[in-house]
């Protein structure tokens, strides 16, 4: 078994157009610029994928990573909890245009409900959101005495992730805070691309996410960070 | 007119923080309450991105961007911290394993409602991390000024903004005052330079008085 | 009568394992499939207490009764083994990770409906991790005798045993045939010297055909 | 902050009549022997605590751990997925008597309860167990064209857990399998006692349990095995 990729071109080339896409990251903290960056390549090269459902905490920041990908007019539609940023002002631009959807999630009921997706789970009921708009339309259950909303899995084509070591078998290891939804994302989409700055052996007791989540690994050795990328003003293709 | 500043309405937030609480701050101001722990007291904070004892900004130059906290500040890590990801970090939240919560609002009313996330359906609304804070901490306070920047209540009968959480905040530390919220408005501290009658023509429904109202006496910080 | 051994139904079974595949084989004796892999290729063995990846039982005396596999059987690591929870480990079972599970089974039905984990209201009931797996694994097999040791049908139009799960075992791999199923039995395989009128007599619902029936061929194993 | 405590006397000593008790462990790997034994000690010389109800995966074996708990006649009700046993008889003479309740659990749906009870999420629904014996009286609701069974969460007073490493802010680590359910039950219980081999320091990046969720913290340096002890045939107290 070797779930190894030689390249990132590799990595994206079966994303097609339509395809909903977890990007891991929260900010630029495992954000994984490089497979973004790919696939905006392609995008250049071929004219595919467009019309994207891109899941992801945020809608990018500066010019580089999910904001180029949502500046190049690939993003049909992002799911995220925190789309606010004060630059760019892209993903503002085309939502208040009406050229871009928007599903707001509350962050923990996004973790949630990637994490149900990954582990067979439909629905489950949550207290957050209770009695607010974004409640509205949802079933509302009473357990204990206590309301609580019932909110539904959220499953994807393609995970694109950043982790820090990998092996063969797609075993994963992260760094720091940059673990965030990574883990996840990769139990709910049918392929997860992670690209790994070390290929390498894995401790049985250190493995984040086992390789069973995994379909490709590809290694970004010393892989571009989306915060120092914007304290340089830097922006696609860098 | 007299009032707190914001270091001033942190400070006063952070004396009820017990030692060994494990706490969340919000995005911005709420932040600001972990630099004032009082002498002895140790409380653990958790970021909504995956890290429990999380410490202060490292200098200018030495941030580890993989290692930064929901406000997306870079941080540094204290003895007995760690890693997880957001389904185990929101676990804590949901599950109701954090002592006190500490976040801002534009409006909170006397049954305890929070709106802190959205002014109306002008520009990109976000949310993330609140909703799930309010129904999780097993205490949510919230700092605030005790009126808008025009001079209106903050605290209301009824929310007129999106709500965040329902019957949620229990303790409000707005510039003037520090009140309660047990489906009505309790007054419990308020600066000695204000009376009773001026700090109720600020706040949007009525204080009810259940005790002795302390002076609200914080130092300069 | 001609009929195989456990060991060549396990050899059977182990025979449509992808390379690479992610597999759980139920307690007992199914377990027995892990040693009829084909040559050039490796499944990754999965086992609810939470690794994946691992491999034989070790030397008598080499045993570490950490590791061990649901079968509370000692076991060892292949390279690339990974350990973690017993949430994570049926979220790969109920999330659709695992390519096939392979159980026993007490009854099938024609629908696919599986019975193997209670005999009736008698003793004392466990169902351990049976029913996550027939609604988890991309494919369910089973493996099993034909009959029942008093030779009655175990293949039957209806199960009459508590239920495991409904409508999830896709194929079978008996001690005299290997049949699909699909609404019904089809039969795909038999023992060559059996013919498909004794066949028939053995099963408790009706054979399909739909296309050719091989001969059922396995090594002495 | 130091959550250690100087002996398992001590860390037992809060259990009352009645309490509701998550013990670790799938079979003999990760069950926490020596907690166990000082709950029955402590049952020994003081009566109590009696009428327990505990959640384990198993109803224990041989005469030790589990087993030696339900045989001192302290547990009024085990909930767990498989608690068929050669030996001891005793679990089967007792539930046979009636004098013993058994609520049967389907193993992944015991572990997502808890789970789901640490992360405060009421109710979800699993495919698991539909048309089956387990899912009577469990409402049903269809998802995308297939039906699945609601489970409520499940939470308990205390659990008694055996990790590898702990360090005073309660952060643990597992060694091999013996992590199974444990991790799951310190976050759903209200107090979770951890015995540990060793009190030292844990990467942050190896932490499997965070200290969060974890109360209490006692060193046993060199655990007793539930399956060694039953090959000698040991018996409580040994």
């Amino acid at each position: 078994m070797d779930k190894t990729l030689p390249s990132l071109t590799e990595a994206v080339s079966g994303i097609p157009d339509g395809a909903s896409v977890m990007i891991g990251g929260f900010g630029g903290s495992g954000s994984p610029i490089e497979l973004i960056h790919a696939l905006i390549d392609r995008f250049h090269a071929t004219g595919h994928p467009t019309g994207l459902t891109v899941i992801n905490n945020n809608a990018g920041n500066g010019h580089v990573g999910l904001a180029a990908l949502i500046e190049a007019g690939m993003v049909a539609k992002l799911i995220c909890s925190f789309p606010r940023s004060a630059d760019p002002v892209v993903f503002t631009e085309l939502y208040l245009a009406g050229k871009i959807e928007l599903e707001l999630v509350p962050q923990g009921t996004l973790a949630e409900r990637i994490r149900a997706g990954g582990a067979g789970i439909p629905a489950f009921y949550t207290p957050t959101s209770y009695g607010t708009d974004l409640a509205q339309g949802k079933p509302v259950e009473v357990f204990e005495g206590r309301p609580y909303v019932q909110e539904r899995w959220l499953k994807a084509d393609f995970a694109l992730i950043k982790a820090q070591v990998g092996d063969r078998f797609g075993n994963l290891t992260y760094r720091a805070a940059a673990r965030n939804f990574s883990p996840l994302m990769a139990t709910a989409a049918k392929v997860t691309i992670a690209q790994v700055s070390v290929i390498g052996e894995i401790d049985p007791e250190a493995v984040i996410t086992p390789g069973i989540f995994v379909q490709a690994v590809v290694q970004v050795e010393n892989p571009k960070q989306e915060e120092t990328l914007n304290r340089q003003k830097a922006a696609y293709p860098c | 007119m007299l009032k707190l500043s914001n270091a001033q309405i942190a400070w006063r937030a952070a004396q009820d923080i017990a030692d060994g609480a494990y706490v969340n701050l919000g995005i911005g101001f709420p932040e600001m309450v972990a630099k004032f722990q009082p002498p002895g007291r140790e409380a653990i904070f958790h970021t909504e991105n995956g890290i429990l004892n999380f410490g202060e900004s490292p200098e200018p130059g030495e941030e580890d961007w993989d290692l930064i906290n929901a406000g997306k500040k870079a941080v540094t890590l204290k003895p007995g911290a760690s890693f997880f990801h957001h389904a185990d970090s929101f676990a804590m939240v949901r599950g109701g394993h954090l002592d006190v919560a500490i976040l801002g609002a534009y409006q909170v009313s006397e049954s305890g409602d929070l709106a802190n996330w959205s002014t109306g359906p002008k520009g990109v609304p976000a949310v993330g991390g609140a909703m799930d804070l309010v129904h999780g901490a097993k205490r949510v306070a919230v700092i605030t000024e005790h009126v808008t920047k025009d001079g209106k209540p903050k605290l209301l009968d009824r929310c007129t903004l999106p709500l965040t959480g329902v019957a949620c905040v229990t303790r409000v530390y707005t510039s003037h005052a520090v009140i309660d919220i047990a489906g009505r408005f309790i007054l419990r501290e308020k600066l000695a330079g204000v009376s009773l009658e001026e700090l109720q023509n600020m706040t949007g429904a009525k204080l009810h008085l259940d005790g002795p109202v302390l002076d609200l006496n914080v130092p300069e910080v």
